[in-house]
C-alpha cells in the first residue's frame, strides 16, 4: 500500500495558523505537512478545522497568522488563483460549482480554452475543443458520465462530486486538496475516487484526502495528519496506523473510553 | 519514522463573553442607531435647538408614520424573501374606494368614516391577497407580480375616478387627521401601535417564527409542516391590509386621494426595512430596525430643509447618506465575522 | 397652416380631434379636455383623449402622440411634458396637414402648432404675489414651494413671484424649494420651514398638490390663517382649503375656456379661416371670501364633463 | 445484533412508485417495506432514487403513480405535515433546516410549545419550554452541543446532522427516515448516530437507514432493501446479508468484476 | 426468509429526443415569444392593418430603443444576482453633463456631438464605475447602493442645470435623431447593434461564462480564479456606460435632458429582463430574452393608444399582461419540470 516515491521533502507545509470566524477560535496554530507521491490524510472530529485548513491551503480564505511554504518556500495564497498557478487545486466539502453551468463549463471555468486567431482574442471560447477534452478527462479518470449534459443544478450529488473531483484531478500539478470526496458516492464510486486518488499520486502529485471513514484512511494514504480542536496533535505514518490509535488521537484520549464521550459537536468549549 | 506531535489542547478560549462594547458593535442595529444619533447630533449644532422643538419631533413623526406603516408589511415580505412593490397604489386605490363608499353613505360623521375605514382595510386585504396567491400558489416572481398589480391598482383607481383626485373626506376624519394624544398626532400613534403589535408577533409568535422560517428556507419550512402557502399568501395580505390602513390615514392627514403621489411610496418602505437590516434573501430583518430605517430619511430632509439647503442638494445627499449606512454596516460586520462566503449582499 | 387631409376636408361635422396631455388625474388638464369636448360636441366633432400616465415622461408622452397620430386625425390638441422634446412627434404630422392646438405649455418651435392657447403664467403668478404681498402688509418672511423645477410652467410661475416681490423691498423670500410630488416630501418640506421660520408670514404654491402638502403643515402647526397661502388652480382641492381658510388666493385659470377656445380655433382652420396664432385665456384671483358667491363658483373647476 | 421485536407486520409499505423529474424517470415502479423495530437499511448506488423514495414515504414529494400503506391502512402523506401525523419523521439528505434560526427553533419548528392561558391562544411562544426540551432530548441522544447557541448557519456540517437527527429521533412515533444520516459525520459521532439508531429502532420504531457505507449497513441493520435505477432489485434479511452480495445487488451483476464498472453516475441511459 | 425480488433492469427510456413540439414550448423563451405574436394578432384585429403598416413598426421599435439599452445592461447585472436601480438618473445626469461639455464646446457640427457622446459615455461609465465599487469591494446590497445614486445623480444633475431641462443640442444631433438606414432609424439601429454584441458576448465568449457563473455562484466563480470583483464592477461600469450611451441618444432623439421623465427607467428595464427569463438570483438570463421582453409593453402600449383606450385602461391592461405573461410561463415549466424545490421564484 506504501508507494515507492516516498521523499522527506515536503509539497506543502503549513505553521502556525490561526483563523477566526468571528468570536470563534477555528484554527490555533494548526500545522500541516505532506509530500509528493504520496496521500496524505487529514482526519479529525466534526468542526477540527479540518476544512478551514484547506481553505487556507489553497488560498479561499486569508489566515489571521501562520505561513505556508510550498516546496520548501514561502508561498501564501492570497487567492484561489495564486494557488491554482502554483499547481494546488481543491475539491472543497461544499463543491463549489456553477450549478446554472454544465459540467464542461464547470471543469474549464476561468481557466476556458478559445479560439484560435482573432476571436480568440476578443475572449470567444472554443466550447468544442473544451467538451472534448473534458470527455477525455471523464474517460481518463473512469467517470462514464458525459460532461457535455444539461447543467450541473440536474444532477445528483454523487454526479456533482464527481465533476469536481474531475476538475480538481486534470488541473492539479503538484497538489491536490479532496476534502470529504467520497461523502456522497455510492461503495463503487468511492472505490473508483480512491483508486483514482492513488493513482494521482503515484503519479507524483500529493494528494491530501479528508474523509472520516478510517478503513479507506488505511486502505490508501501513506501518511495521517490529525487535527484536534485547531492544532495539528499527530503525523503518523501509515505502517504506525492502526484503527484505534487515529481515533484515539482524534478524541484526544489514548483508549476511546479513557476521555468523556466525544459527541456530534467537538466545540466543547461551546457548549456551556 | 514517526512523527507524533501531541499538543496540549486548549482549554477554552472562545466562548469568553464579549466585553460590552463589543457587544454593542455587534448588535444588527448599531449603525442604524447610531447613524441616527449622528444626524441628530449634527443637525442639532447646525440647526440649533429649533431641530429638537416639540414642533419638529411631532412634524418628523408625522412625516414617517404613514410610510412606515407601510414598511411594517414590506418588512415582513422581504422577511420571506419576497417583494412588494405594490404598496403605494394599493394605498391609492384603498383610499379611492374607501371615498367613493363614504361618499355613498353620504354622512360627514364616523358612521361614514367608519365604513370608509373597513372599506380602505377590505380592498388593501384584498389586493394583498391577490398578491398572495400569485406569489405563493402560483409561484409567480414577487417583483413582477407585485409590479403587475401596482400598474393595474394605479390603473384601476384612475378608472374609478374618472382621473382626478377625490377629496371629500368627512369632517371628522379631517379632524382625526391632526388630532392629538398628549401632543402626539393620531396618525403616529396608530403607526406606533401597528409597529410594536408587528414586532412582537415577529419577534415572540408562532407566526413570526414560521415567517423567517420560510424566509430562510421555504423547503424546510414545508417539511417542518408549515402551511408555507397560506402562510406565503397571508403576509401578502397583512402588507395590503396595512397599505389600505395607511390609505384610509392618508385621506385623513391630506384630505386627498393623491392619485399620482405614490409611484415610489415601495421604495421608501422597503429602503427603510434594508436599512433596518432585513435581507433581500429572507430570513432576517427586524420591525425594530425598520423603524430605525424608515426614520433616517425622514430625519434627513427635516433637517436639510431647515439647515437651508436647496432640495437638489437634499435629494444628492439623501443618496449618499443612504449609501454611507450601508456602507458603515457592512464594516462593521467585517470587523466582527470577517468572512461571511455567502449572503454577503 | 390649411385644412385637414381627409376627404370630409371644410366639414367640421365629424371631424376628428384627439387631445394629448401630460398627466392623466390632473384635474387642470382634465378641465381642458371637458371643455374641449363639450364644444367638440356642440358642433359634431368626434373628440378622443389621452393622458401620459407618467409624469413628465416625454419620452413616454410622444410615443403616445406618434399613436394618436397614426389614426390620422384632423386636429390634435396637445398639452406637451417638455417644450422642445415634445415637438418630435408633430413633425411629419404637420406634413400631413393636421392642425395642432398647443394648450398650456409652449412648443419651442412656433411652426409645429396652428395656434396656442394658454394663460400668462408669468403674469399671474405676479398678481396673485401682489395679493400675498398686500396680505402680509408688505413685510415679513414668505416661503414658495414650486412642483417640478425643469418645468417651464413652473418657472415661469416662480419666475413671477421673484419679480413681483422687487417692489416689496421688506418681503423676504426664505426658500424656494421643489420637493417631490409627493404629499409626505411637501407636508415634511413646509413643516421643517415652519420650525424654521417661526416668523413665516406667508407660502406661494404652484399648485394644488403644494397647498394641500403645505396645508397639513399648516394645520398641525397650528398656523391656519396665521400664515398666508395662496396657490394656483381652482380645483376641488384649492376651493375646499380656501373655505377651510388654509388658501387665501388662487390664480383662477379656465381651462374649460380653454379647451372650447382650443375647438374653437380647430373649427375655424378646417373652414379655412384664418387662425389666430396665440390665444390668451384671461386668469383673475379668486380669494377665500368671494369662493362661495355666485361669482365665485363660476370659476371652480368642474372636475368632471358629460361628454 | 438482530432484534427481539422482529415481526412481519410491515411499518411502511410502498408498491410500484413512479417519479419523473421532466423527463427523468427516477423511481420506476419502486417498492419498499419496513418492520416496526428493525433498522432497514436502504442501499442503491448514487442516483438510483432513495432521496426520491423517501420524500415520496415522507410526503415532500407526490409519486406520479403508486401506493403506500402504513400499518397496513392506505396513507399517502400528500404534504409533511401528513407524514408527521402519521408519525413518520424525516432527516432529508440536504437537511432542511432553516438557517437563520437556532437549534432549537428548528427542532420545533411547526410545533412549537405555546405559553400557557390566553398569550399562548395569541401565539406567543414559549422559548423557555423549548430550549429546556431540546436540552434534555440532545442529552438523551448523547449529544452535547448547546442547542441554545446562536443559529445554524453558524453550525459545522456535523453539528447540523446532529440538529436534523435529533429533530427526527425526538418527534418520530412510527417511522424514522433517514437519508445519509452520518455522510459529513466524524468517526465518534457516527458511532453515536448509529447506537441511537439501535436504541430507537429497539423502542419499537421502524428506522429507515440510507448509508454508503456497508459496514455500517452490515453492522445496524436487520433487513436491506436494494434499490436499482429506480426499482427494488432485492430485499435482503441480514444473515443473508454479505458486502459481496450487497456491492453485487447494487451494481446489478453476481460478482463485481462480471458487470462493465458502475461509476459515479448510475444514469448509464443518459450517458450517450 | 430471503425475499430477493431481481426485476428486469429498464434499459433506456429517458434520454429519447423529446418531441420538436415539447423541444420547441420547452424553449425558455418560448412563453415571451408567443404572448408577443398573440399581441400583434390581437392589435392587427382590432387595429385594422395600420399596427403593421411601416410607420407604427417603426414608432414602436424607436419607443423601445433607448429602455433596451438600459435593458441590456441591467440584465447583465441581473445576471450577477445584482440590480442596477440607477440607469434612469444616470441617463438623465450624463445628458445634462453632455449638454454642458457640447455648450462649451460652442460648434452646432459633428465636434461638439462627439465630445458629447464621449462625456455622456464617460460620466454614465463613472457613474456604474461608482455603483461597482461599492457592490463588489465594498460588499454592499447593492439595491440600496443603487437606489442612492438613483437619487445622487438626479440630485446632482438638478444642481448642475439648477432645476430646468436643458435643452440647446447641436443641429447635427437633432438630425441624427430623426435618420434612418433603410427607413430603420438609427437609434435602432445602434440598439441593435449594442444587443447583438453584448448578446454574443454573453453567449460566446469568457466575459459572458464567467457573468454566469458569477451570479450562479459567486464563491465557485472565485474558487475558480476568477477575478469576482473586477467582474462585478466591470459590469455595473458597463451598465453605467450604457445609460451614459442611452442619455446621449435620447439627446439625440428628444433635444431635451428631461430630468424628471426617467424616475420609472430602471422598473421598466429590469421588467424586460425579467420577462425576458432572467431571475434576480442570478445565474439565468439572456439578451435576447430581454430584447423580446422589452418589446412586450412597447407594443401594448402602442396597440392600446391605437385602439383608442383610455389611458387609465391601458396602465391597468399592462399590469395584468405582465402577470399574464408569468403566469403563463409559470405553467409552462410546470408542465415540464414539475417541481424545481429551490428557485421557484
Ligand atoms: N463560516 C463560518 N462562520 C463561523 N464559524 C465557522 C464557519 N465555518 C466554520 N466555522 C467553525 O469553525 C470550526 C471549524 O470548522 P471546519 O468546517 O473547518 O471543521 P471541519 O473539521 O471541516 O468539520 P467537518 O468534519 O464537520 O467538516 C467549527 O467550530 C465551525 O463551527
Ligand atoms: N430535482 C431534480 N430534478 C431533476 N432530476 C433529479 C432531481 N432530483 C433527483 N434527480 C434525478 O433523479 C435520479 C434519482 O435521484 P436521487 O437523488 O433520488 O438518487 P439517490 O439514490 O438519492 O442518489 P445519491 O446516493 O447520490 O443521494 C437521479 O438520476 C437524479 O439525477
Ligand atoms: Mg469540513
Ligand atoms: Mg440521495
Amino acid at each position: 500500500m506504501s508507494t515507492a516515491t516516498t521523499s522527506t521533502e515536503f509539497a506543502l507545509t503549513a505553521r502556525g495558523v490561526h483563523v477566526f470566524y468571528g468570536q470563534v477560535h477555528a484554527l490555533r496554530g494548526a500545522a500541516f505537512d505532506c509530500r509528493p507521491g504520496e496521500v496524505t490524510a487529514l482526519i479529525g472530529d466534526n468542526g477540527a478545522g479540518k476544512s478551514t485548513l484547506v481553505k487556507v491551503l489553497s488560498g479561499a480564505l486569508a489566515p489571521d497568522e501562520g505561513s505556508v511554504e510550498v516546496d520548501g518556500r514561502p508561498f501564501l495564497a492570497r487567492t484561489p488563483s495564486d494557488a491554482q498557478d502554483a499547481g494546488i487545486e481543491t475539491v472543497y466539502q461544499d463543491l463549489s460549482l456553477a450549478a446554472d453551468l454544465g459540467p464542461v463549463q464547470n471543469m474549464f471555468l476561468g481557466r476556458e480554452i478559445r479560439r484560435p486567431g482573432i476571436l480568440g482574442r476578443l475572449g470567444f471560447l472554443d466550447d468544442k475543443a473544451m467538451a472534448a477534452s473534458a470527455v477525455e478527462d471523464f474517460a481518463k479518470l473512469g467517470l462514464r458520465v458525459d460532461p457535455r449534459r444539461g447543467s450541473v443544478r440536474e444532477m445528483s450529488g454523487g454526479q456533482r462530486q464527481g465533476v469536481a473531483v474531475a476538475k480538481a484531478v486534470s488541473w492539479a500539478k503538484r497538489v491536490v486538496l479532496l476534502d470529504e470526496p467520497t461523502a456522497a458516492l455510492g461503495v463503487v464510486q468511492t472505490k473508483g475516487v480512491l483508486d483514482m486518488v492513488r493513482r494521482v499520486a503515484d503519479q507524483g502529485l500529493a494528494v491530501v484526502l479528508i474523509t472520516h471513514n478510517m478503513t479507506d484512511v488505511l486502505s490508501v494514504s501513506d501518511r495521517v495528519e490529525v487535527l484536534r480542536l485547531g492544532q495539528r496533535v499527530a503525523s503518523i505514518e501509515r505502517r504506525d496506523a492502526t484503527l484505534e490509535r487515529l481515533v484515539a488521537e482524534m478524541t484526544g484520549g489514548t483508549a476511546p473510553e479513557s476521555e468523556p464521550t466525544t459527541d456530534l459537536s467537538s466545540d466543547q468549549e461551546d457548549q456551556r | 519514522m514517526t512523527t507524533t506531535t501531541t499538543t496540549q489542547t486548549p482549554a477554552s478560549a472562545d466562548t469568553l463573553t464579549a466585553p460590552l462594547g463589543r457587544r454593542i458593535t455587534q448588535h444588527p442595529l448599531f449603525v442604524v442607531t447610531t447613524a441616527l444619533v449622528l444626524l441628530f447630533v449634527v443637525f442639532t449644532v447646525v440647526n440649533g435647538p429649533t431641530f429638537l422643538s416639540e414642533a419638529n419631533l411631532r412634524n418628523m413623526a408625522l412625516a414617517g408614520a404613514i410610510i412606515l406603516i407601510l414598511a411594517v408589511g414590506v418588512t415582513m415580505v422581504i422577511i420571506t424573501a419576497g417583494f412588494d412593490l405594490s404598496v403605494g397604489s394599493v394605498l391609492v386605490l384603498s383610499g379611492v374606494l374607501s371615498v367613493i363608499a363614504m361618499r355613498a353613505v353620504g354622512d360627514t360623521g364616523w358612521t361614514s368614516a367608519i365604513i370608509g375605514l373597513l372599506v380602505a382595510a377590505a380592498s388593501g386585504a384584498v389586493l394583498g391577497a391577490i398578491n398572495g396567491a400569485l406569489v405563493s400558489y402560483a409561484g409567480l416572481n414577487p417583483i413582477i407580480v407585485t409590479l403587475g398589480t401596482l400598474g393595474a391598482a394605479l390603473g384601476l383607481a384612475q378608472v374609478v375616478t374618472g382621473g382626478p383626485d377625490l377629496n371629500d373626506v368627512p369632517m371628522v376624519m379631517a379632524d382625526f387627521g391632526v388630532a392629538r394624544v398628549l401632543g402626539v398626532p393620531w396618525v403616529v400613534v396608530v403607526a406606533a401601535v401597528i409597529a410594536i403589535i408587528a414586532g412582537m408577533a415577529m419577534r415572540y409568535t408562532a407566526f413570526g417564527r414560521h415567517t423567517y422560517a420560510i424566509g430562510s428556507n421555504s423547503e424546510a419550512a414545508t417539511r417542518a409542516g408549515i402551511k408555507v402557502k397560506a402562510h406565503l399568501a397571508a403576509i401578502y395580505m397583512i402588507s395590503g391590509l396595512l397599505a389600505g390602513l395607511a390609505g384610509w390615514l392618508s385621506l385623513a392627514v391630506y384630505g386627498t386621494t393623491n392619485i399620482n403621489g405614490h409611484s415610489l411610496d415601495a421604495l421608501s418602505a422597503a429602503t427603510a426595512a434594508l436599512l433596518g437590516g432585513a435581507s433581500l434573501f429572507g430570513g432576517v430583518g427586524t420591525i425594530g430596525g425598520t423603524v430605525l430605517g424608515n426614520a433616517i430619511p425622514v430625519v434627513l430632509s427635516a433637517g436639510l430643509v431647515i439647515a437651508g439647503l436647496q432640495s437638489f442638494w437634499q435629494q444628492f445627499v439623501t443618496g449618499v447618506v443612504l449609501i454611507g449606512a450601508v456602507y458603515l454596516d457592512r464594516v462593521r460586520r467585517l470587523g466582527l465575522g470577517r468572512r461571511s462566503p455567502r449572503r454577503t449582499r | 397652416s390649411s385644412g385637414a387631409a381627409s376627404t370630409e376636408a371644410g366639414t367640421v361635422e365629424g371631424a376628428t380631434v384627439a387631445i394629448v396631455g401630460p398627466l392623466s388625474g390632473d384635474p387642470y388638464y382634465q378641465e381642458v379636455a371637458c371643455g374641449a369636448r363639450t364644444a367638440g360636441k356642440r358642433l359634431g366633432m368626434d373628440v378622443g383623449e389621452q393622458q401620459a400616465s407618467q409624469n413628465q415622461s416625454q419620452a413616454a408622452q410622444n410615443t403616445i402622440v406618434q399613436n394618436v397620430l397614426s389614426k390620422s386625425p384632423q386636429a390634435l390638441i396637445y398639452t406637451p411634458a417638455d417644450p422642445v422634446a415634445g415637438g418630435l412627434p408633430l413633425r411629419t404630422a404637420r406634413d400631413d396637414g393636421t392642425t395642432v392646438i398647443d394648450v398650456d405649455a409652449q412648443l419651442e418651435d412656433a411652426d409645429l402648432y396652428d395656434s396656442f392657447v394658454a394663460s400668462d403664467h408669468y403674469e399671474g403668478a405676479k398678481q396673485i404675489t401682489k395679493e400675498l404681498a398686500e396680505m402680509i402688509g408688505g413685510k415679513g418672511k414668505v416661503a414658495a414651494i414650486g412642483s417640478l423645477p425643469s418645468n417651464p410652467i413652473t418657472q415661469a410661475r416662480i419666475k413671477g413671484f421673484q419679480d413681483a416681490l422687487k417692489d416689496y423691498p421688506d418681503i423676504e423670500v426664505v426658500s424656494t424649494s421643489y420637493p417631490d410630488l409627493s404629499p409626505a416630501a411637501i407636508q415634511s418640506n413646509a413643516s421643517a420651514t415652519l420650525v424654521k421660520h417661526p416668523d413665516l408670514k406667508g407660502f406661494y404654491t404652484t399648485n394644488y398638490l403644494n397647498s394641500s402638502g403645505a396645508a397639513v403643515a399648516l394645520r398641525n402647526a397650528n398656523q391656519v390663517g396665521k400664515v398666508k397661502m395662496v396657490s394656483w388652480d381652482t380645483g376641488v382641492d384649492n376651493v375646499k382649503l380656501m373655505r377651510e381658510g388654509v388658501v387665501q388666493a388662487t390664480v383662477a385659470q379656465q381651462p374649460f375656456k380653454m379647451g372650447e377656445l382650443a375647438i374653437e380655433q380647430i373649427a375655424k382652420s378646417i373652414k379655412g379661416e384664418k387662425v389666430d396664432k396665440t390665444v390668451n385665456a384671461p386668469v383673475s384671483i379668486l380669494t377665500s371670501d368671494e369662493v362661495d358667491t355666485a361669482k365665485g363658483k363660476e370659476l371652480w373647476y368642474q372636475g368632471s364633463c358629460d361628454v
